[in-house]
């Protein structure tokens, strides 16, 4: 080893040294405040951009007591015009665009041309639908809709890692929900019990009627399921869970999503695969204006339906108190 | 028609089986169905690689009973079969490289919603690179953004929600920006699927009218989907994201996440708005500066960073930079430089996530500078994997980045000079910049230590992680030396696109 | 004057659209409250339904619904709008639920719903 | 027609408004879910009476409840803290 070098020091080696153990940061102080500006606003290095557009949104005082200097309130100013412009900037670019658009209304528009019309007029023909929209969406751009229906799936269960409570692993922070459950919560709430009474079974009514005739009227598979889904909700809200746990609990409730969505991609396979060979598919049209028509229209309405019905179940169960 | 071209449908229909089926599976056999499925999916990508380079033609399949027009379709050409391959090896690897944390961190209960998420990724990913629909498209960005965002919490850490939050409100703005886009698109042409959409834009084009529409939907598309890819100046979810979460999830997101929507944007522009009118309408330009912009800063941004992994993000948005600079040099060349980058950087980024976790699983899971001294010799695989890594990124022979580089510094070229000074000088500096950051790492990690701290600090990797790393670096070294068949597949996918 | 009157009478809907598209994004960005975060998003996504579904209108013709067995073209409004933005709701409902378990999870650790403030405590935990 | 519509579109940004002005959230989440049966009102004037339907269900019905339950719940989550917190 040499000898140590007297001029060491605050010398470049010291710096690099230092830097390379991390205790030292070559370009603060010197850097952003040049090629950034905007960074020198806090005391934390990385003030990025859109916490800073965030900064904006309200005067937090409490910012000026923890020590931040009037420097960050000046910033703040300057953002929020910043972001007065960019919204009046945005408004008008939009706005401008949507002047050179065709006409609302307009019989000419390019967006009515061959494709609009063959779902018309050879709609019923081919899918064996009444309602064009059914038919589009489950028959003509299938796929699509299958996609959408994973969008739910996908959700769902980003939503069971966050708030699933695992009752048997975990039986305090079951208790705990369970308690927080009880807070202002009506237990037995005879007016609430009486119109639920009354209204559950017309929701369910019609939530079954709205998903079995989705290829004959307005609705179909998401709607007819969200309405029998708010049927269920109340019928919860009135009774409480143990009642509902008779027929309805966790088991149930999956078994129902996990089977309507593995026969609904057995369905949609058959459909696609069938389509794209060219094979003959055994579901025809059928009669149009039916019930049973449309070939695998009404099925997959169906599976539609109640994988959305549990689907936006669990969703409140879970929202409640972690679990069904 | 022949059998092999029902491959990619199946493909995307199993992938999303598998998950389907995963949620009533406990958390062993999703695993395993998982992995299953995704050499599945690589063997079926192979065949289909193997078939269309076969006959130089790419085809579209079409998904439902009705052709062009009014039904959904996908389209398969070398471009889209080699990436598909590509992302289902380096997802393949970034799950084995990470198996152990996945045991570890996630809970016994939620590990077969784990796969189910990452199942619909894969899903999300091959529909986005075989895609002739644009609504299809929008469809499977959603499923994408809600499968990462579920990918970015699997901790249930505290810190992590904020960046799913930070991730998600970023991520819906550019989905909205970009289904603005599609309706804008939809209305002055009237057609979804890409091919007719192109036909009756060239019309649009010949004709004059609705030029000031054009140019908003290629602005919104960019945006759109720039901040979803992470473009400088919309960049600022990155170092939350990948910062956080679990390794396998790190080297997913940085490496395919943000890749998938990049390569939907090229994909856009030479299938559905032509890559003539994008250089036309000076959009290319702004590309080109923000790209270079991001070069500069991100690395900037990564020399100050003091825990790694966040370091390793940023610099991420140094190589998106280079991506987006790539496409922005406006000539075929630049994009063929661009698509080889997104596939370098899939490869070397999920390497360094990986790599980062051996480092720091042996220095007591810590992940600043300090307590990573002489790492490399407390896991010399995870030391290896990451020195290799470095090196990729810096550009040196021998590994898959010096041949991306040369890319873009021959690709630039061909585009006009100005193009070409400032692409050599920003090249020169980002890469001064990339070795300083990235030597610093391999210099701490080989500080000369004595034997008390040589030994291990917390756990080792498993072996299924030390021999995914392994694989990684085998990976780089052949991407890197055997590198003139990518090109070319490249190139000609790409002059099958238009 | 005339332009301004011209332009509200045949974009009347896509006016209204772009206006609560940038207020829902604005309030989707700026607001500091997350459950307002998340009703910006649902208003932002609203209008961008809007703004499609307005494509697809086509003055004095009727709902897509086979009216008799008369599928003449004259007669129906073009169903592909409608259809998209059946798909879309869903896909908003879903990243809306998302973001409000989010909002739970966020709330049972740092007991406020302020980004802000959640922001500055994750800053002192770091310091 | 045209007047009905323009009434109705002025309703949906006041709507939008009322949201980011007021106070107390359960007002906002209240405005919100006028601005879902405003906006299914819209639908059925724009001859879309399956978005109709849906939006009614969906928009005002399912996520309205999820938005109050989030509310019931970040209480109930407030109030158990500072039970704690008095029981220290």
């Amino acid at each position: 080893m040499s000898k140590p070098n007297p001029n060491y020091k605050g010398s470049f080696w010291e710096h690099l040294a230092k830097w390379l153990r991390g205790e030292y940061d070559p370009v603060k102080g010197r850097l952003e405040t040049k090629a950034v500006a905007k960074k020198t606003a806090g005391k934390e290095e990385m003030q990025s951009f859109d916490q800073s557009i965030q900064k904006i949104g309200k005067y937090d005082m409490r910012m000026f007591e923890e020590g931040i200097d009037r420097q960050v309130g000046r910033y703040r100013v300057v953002y929020r015009i910043l972001s007065v412009v960019t919204v009046v900037f945005l408004i008008s670019l939009l706005l401008w665009t949507v002047s050179y658009m065709p006409n609302f209304g307009d019989p000419n528009a390019p967006t009515n041309n061959e494709v609009s019309q063959r779902y018309i007029e050879k709609g019923m023909e081919e899918m064996g639908t009444v309602n064009i929209v059914t038919g589009m969406i489950l028959g003509y751009r299938a796929f699509d809709t299958f996609g959408e229906t994973c969008v739910l799936f996908v959700a769902s269960c980003c939503v069971l890692f966050l708030l699933r409570v695992d009752r048997e692993d975990d039986p305090q922070s079951a208790a705990v929900e369970e308690m927080n459950d009880r807070h202002f919560e009506p237990r037995n709430d005879t007016i609430l019990q009486k119109v639920a009474n009354f209204l559950v079974p017309l929701i369910l009514i019609f939530g079954i009627y709205v998903v079995l005739n989705g290829h004959l009227s307005p609705g179909g598979g998401f709607s007819g399921g969200a309405i029998m889904a708010s049927g269920a909700i109340l019928y919860l809200t009135a009774y409480g869970f143990k009642k509902t746990h008779r027929f309805l609990n966790e088991k149930v409730v999956d078994a129902m999503k996990a089977g309507a969505l593995i026969l609904y991609s057995f369905a949609i396979t058959y459909f696609l695969y069938t389509g794209a060979n060219q094979l003959h598919s055994i579901f025809g049209p059928g009669t149009p204006g039916n019930i049973l028509s449309a070939g695998l229209i009404v099925f997959l309405n169906i599976f539609v339906g109640v994988e959305v019905a549990c689907t936006m179940y669990t969703f409140y169960t879970l929202f409640r108190r972690g679990g069904i | 028609m022949e059998f092999v071209q029902n491959f990619p449908f199946i493909c995307i229909i199993l992938s999303m089986f598998s998950a389907i089926v995963s949620f009533i599976l406990p958390g062993k056999a999703a695993k395993y169905l998982h992995i299953g499925m995704v050499t599945a999916v690589l063997v079926l990508s192979a065949g289909t690689l193997a078939y269309v380079a076969g006959t130089g033609e790419s085809y579209t399949f079409m998904m439902g009973q009705f052709p062009a027009p009014w039904g959904n379709e996908i389209r398969v050409g070398v471009l889209e079969a080699l990436m598909a391959v590509i992302f289902c090896i380096i997802m393949l690897l970034s799950v084995f490289g990470g198996i152990a944390h996945v045991e570890r961190e996630i809970q016994r209960s939620r590990k077969n919603l784990f796969y189910i998420l990452l199942d619909l990724l894969l899903a999300s990913l091959l529909a986005l690179i075989y895609t002739n629909d644009l609504f299809t498209a929008y469809v499977f960005i959603e499923i994408n953004t809600i499968a990462a965002c579920g990918l970015i919490i699997v901790k249930k850490e505290a810190r992590t929600y904020v960046s799913a939050i930070r991730y998600m409100v970023m991520s819906l703005v550019g989905s909205g920006l970009f289904l603005i886009g599609l309706s804008l698109l939809y209305g002055i042409t009237g057609h979804l699927l890409m091919t007719p959409a192109k036909e009756a834009l060239e019309k649009i084009i010949a004709q004059g009218t609705y030029h000031v529409p054009l140019v908003v939907i290629m602005v919104l598309v960019v945006i759109g989907l720039g901040i979803k890819s992470g473009m400088y100046l919309f960049h600022t979810w990155i170092p939350d994201t990948y910062g956080y979460t679990t390794p396998t999830c790190s080297a997913i997101l940085s490496s395919l996440v943000s890749k998938s929507y990049i390569f939907l944007m090229i994909k856009i522009f030479f299938r559905v708005v032509g890559f003539d009118s994008i250089i036309s309408s000076h959009l290319v330009n702004i590309i080109f500066v923000l790209g270079l912009i991001g070069m500069i800063m991100g690395s900037v941004a990564a020399i100050k960073e003091n825990d790694i992994r966040r370091m390793t993000a940023f610099s991420s948005v140094a190589q998106i930079g280079y991506i987006y600079m790539g496409i922005g040099l406006g000539t075929t060349a630049g994009v063929v430089a661009a698509l080889f980058h997104i596939i370098v950087h899939g490869i070397t980024k999920s390497q360094l996530f990986i790599s980062i976790a051996g480092l720091s699983d042996v220095s007591d899971g810590k992940q600043d500078f300090h307590s990573l001294k002489g790492a490399g010799f407390r896991c010399k695989i995870a030391g290896a994997a990451y020195t290799a890594a470095s090196l990729s990124m810096v550009g040196m022979p021998f590994f898959s980045g010096f041949v991306s580089k040369y890319l873009f510094a021959s690709s630039a070229m061909t585009a006009g000079s100005g193009r070409l000074i400032a692409a050599w000088i920003v090249l020169g500096v980002s890469t001064i910049l990339n070795t300083v950051y990235f030597m610093r790492t391999v210099i701490t990690i080989y500080t000369p230590v004595d034997e008390e701290m040589r030994k291990v600090h917390g756990i080792s990797p498993s072996k299924t992680e030390q021999a995914a790393m392994a694989a990684m670096i085998l990976l780089n070294v052949v991407v890197g030396v055997a590198s003139t068949p990518i090109i070319r597949a490249l190139e000609s996918g790409l002059a099958m696109f238009g | 004057m005339d332009v301004i009157i011209n332009m509200l009478r045949n974009h009347y809907q896509d006016i209204a659209a772009v206006f609560l598209f940038v207020i829902g994004m604005t309030n989707l960005l700026l607001q500091q409250n997350l459950i307002k975060k998340i009703i910006g998003l649902d208003i932002m996504d609203s209008a961008i339904y809007l703004f499609l579904a307005s494509k697809g209108y086509i003055a004095g013709r009727t709902a897509p619904i086979v009216v008799d067995g008369i599928t003449d073209v004259e007669r129906y409004i073009n169903p592909i709008p409608a259809g998209l933005v059946l798909t879309g709701i869903v896909v908003s409902v879903s990243v809306s639920a998302l973001m409000m378990a989010l909002t739970i999870c966020l709330y049972r650790e740092y007991h406020t719903l302020n980004l802000d403030e959640i922001m500055m405590k994750i800053r002192k935990e770091e310091d | 027609m045209i007047t009905f519509s323009m009434v109705l579109i002025v309703f949906l940004i006041i709507c939008a408004l009322g949201v980011s002005f007021s106070r107390d959230l359960l007002i906002s989440i209240a405005i919100y879910m006028a601005f879902s049966l405003i906006m299914s009102i819209n639908w059925l004037i724009l001859e879309s009476p399956d978005l109709a339907i849906t939006e009614a269900a969906v928009g005002a019905g399912v996520t309205s409840i999820l938005f109050f339950i989030t509310l019931k719940k970040i209480h109930s989550i407030r109030t158990t803290a500072e039970e704690e917190k008095k029981d220290e």
